[in-house]
């Protein structure tokens, strides 16, 4: 089980802040992304994302593992 | 090293006494605040969401490396979240430093890249409606600490 | 663009707040403060002597030079003169602007170029007697505006 | 006439924080300097000076009108 979640416009755009995932082996950040995209039937392509393995900056080829929390968001936009 | 993430109001003045480091000879800050309008709309309000947890980690992260980085004594942070009113102060970053070129360093160094790297998100509220700030630093060229994002899956 | 030279002290959140630009985005300070020692030395006090006329010109001409120079919305320029304590403030340059490099780039301007050319001398009081603070930081290679003195009678 | 001033180490040096002096024709700052060492008796040879002819820094070339205010002093050190 992972939980993923999900800020900002992306929040907005899946119309949901979270959701808990089965891991399926050898699973990168790429592969939760597209998991999350069947689950949610809403496509992010297109969208300048960027994503978070347990609070750290990742890139997508990050191999993500069981108990892991991943975060999808656009840019950030503090300061 | 202080790092803060809340929703209160803060005041630039108190919280510099309240850290202040009797050794420094300098103090360089940097505040920054809601603006009344944003690309010719009035901005009515500004509301910031954030990561909790992950926030104050890279937060911590980048007031280490400025330590790391610089000879400074000390520095502080404090980010707000939450729905802000113009002209009410969003983020200020402050370094204490002997001599003033490593406080200035250090202080620009922490705001560049914080903005870069804090999970914080700005929607600003306009007559017109509400609408995410999507200006992304480091994907414009110029930007001095470089581009901190470690992928993107489509271009911006 | 104020300037301002005096005996009593000042604190800096209060003049921030009382000289906030309502439009700015940014305010970036310096703060200088006396530190404790020098050179090893225990400091127990530092007496300021300035130009009284000259020093404000001075102070004004760098002021608008900033403005000139940098797209900022206004600038702030406090500096005390007689006896201060150790951990008193000295000096306090503030500028506000829309976005923050430029209010980085002038705050430095402005402490960087009244270091060298606005007419004031430290003298520190210390347990083994008085003595000028003789630092000439436009003789040092290095510094960022270079030199401003106009002339000198011998090498320093 | 002319008023000199002096400041911090030269003051203290000369003993004085200022004089008058009669301007002598084609005077510069440099022959100023040299008629207050003249009536002090103390050499100011081998000292960092710098100049202000009314109140704006100038070079020791600078020619002197009557009326003027010139001032010497060591490099500054505030800030």
């Amino acid at each position: 089980m992972i939980s993923v979640k999900f800020f900002a416009s992306v929040r907005e755009r899946l119309g949901r802040a979270n959701v808990d995932l089965e891991l399926q082996a050898g699973s990168t950040v790429a592969e939760v992304l597209a998991q999350v995209e069947g689950i949610t039937g809403v496509s992010l392509a297109g969208q300048h994302l960027l994503a978070a393995r347990n609070q750290v900056h990742v890139p997508f080829t990050e191999p993500v593992a069981d108990g892991d929390e991943i975060a999808f968001f656009p840019p950030v936009t503090g300061g | 090293m202080t790092v803060r993430v809340q929703q209160e109001a803060f005041h630039l003045g108190a919280e510099l006494l309240a850290h202040a480091q009797p050794t420094a000879g300098a103090v360089v800050s940097f505040l920054g605040t809601v603006r009344d309008y944003s690309d010719a709309a009035d901005i009515l309000a500004m509301e910031i969401e954030h990561y909790p947890g992950m926030t104050e980690r890279e937060l911590e992260r980048v007031a280490q490396e400025a330590q790391r980085r610089y000879d400074i004594l000390d520095s502080l942070i404090i980010h707000r979240y939450g729905r802000l009113a113009p002209q009410d102060p969003i983020v200020l970053v402050a370094v204490w430093s002997l001599h003033r070129a490593a406080a200035f360093d250090a202080c620009r160094y922490l705001i560049d890249v914080l903005k870069t790297s804090a999970p914080f998100w700005k929607k600003e509220i306009t007559p017109a409606g509400a609408r995410w700030v999507t200006d992304c630093p480091g994907c414009r060229a110029g930007t001095q600490h470089g581009h901190v994002h470690p992928d993107v899956l489509e271009e911006c």
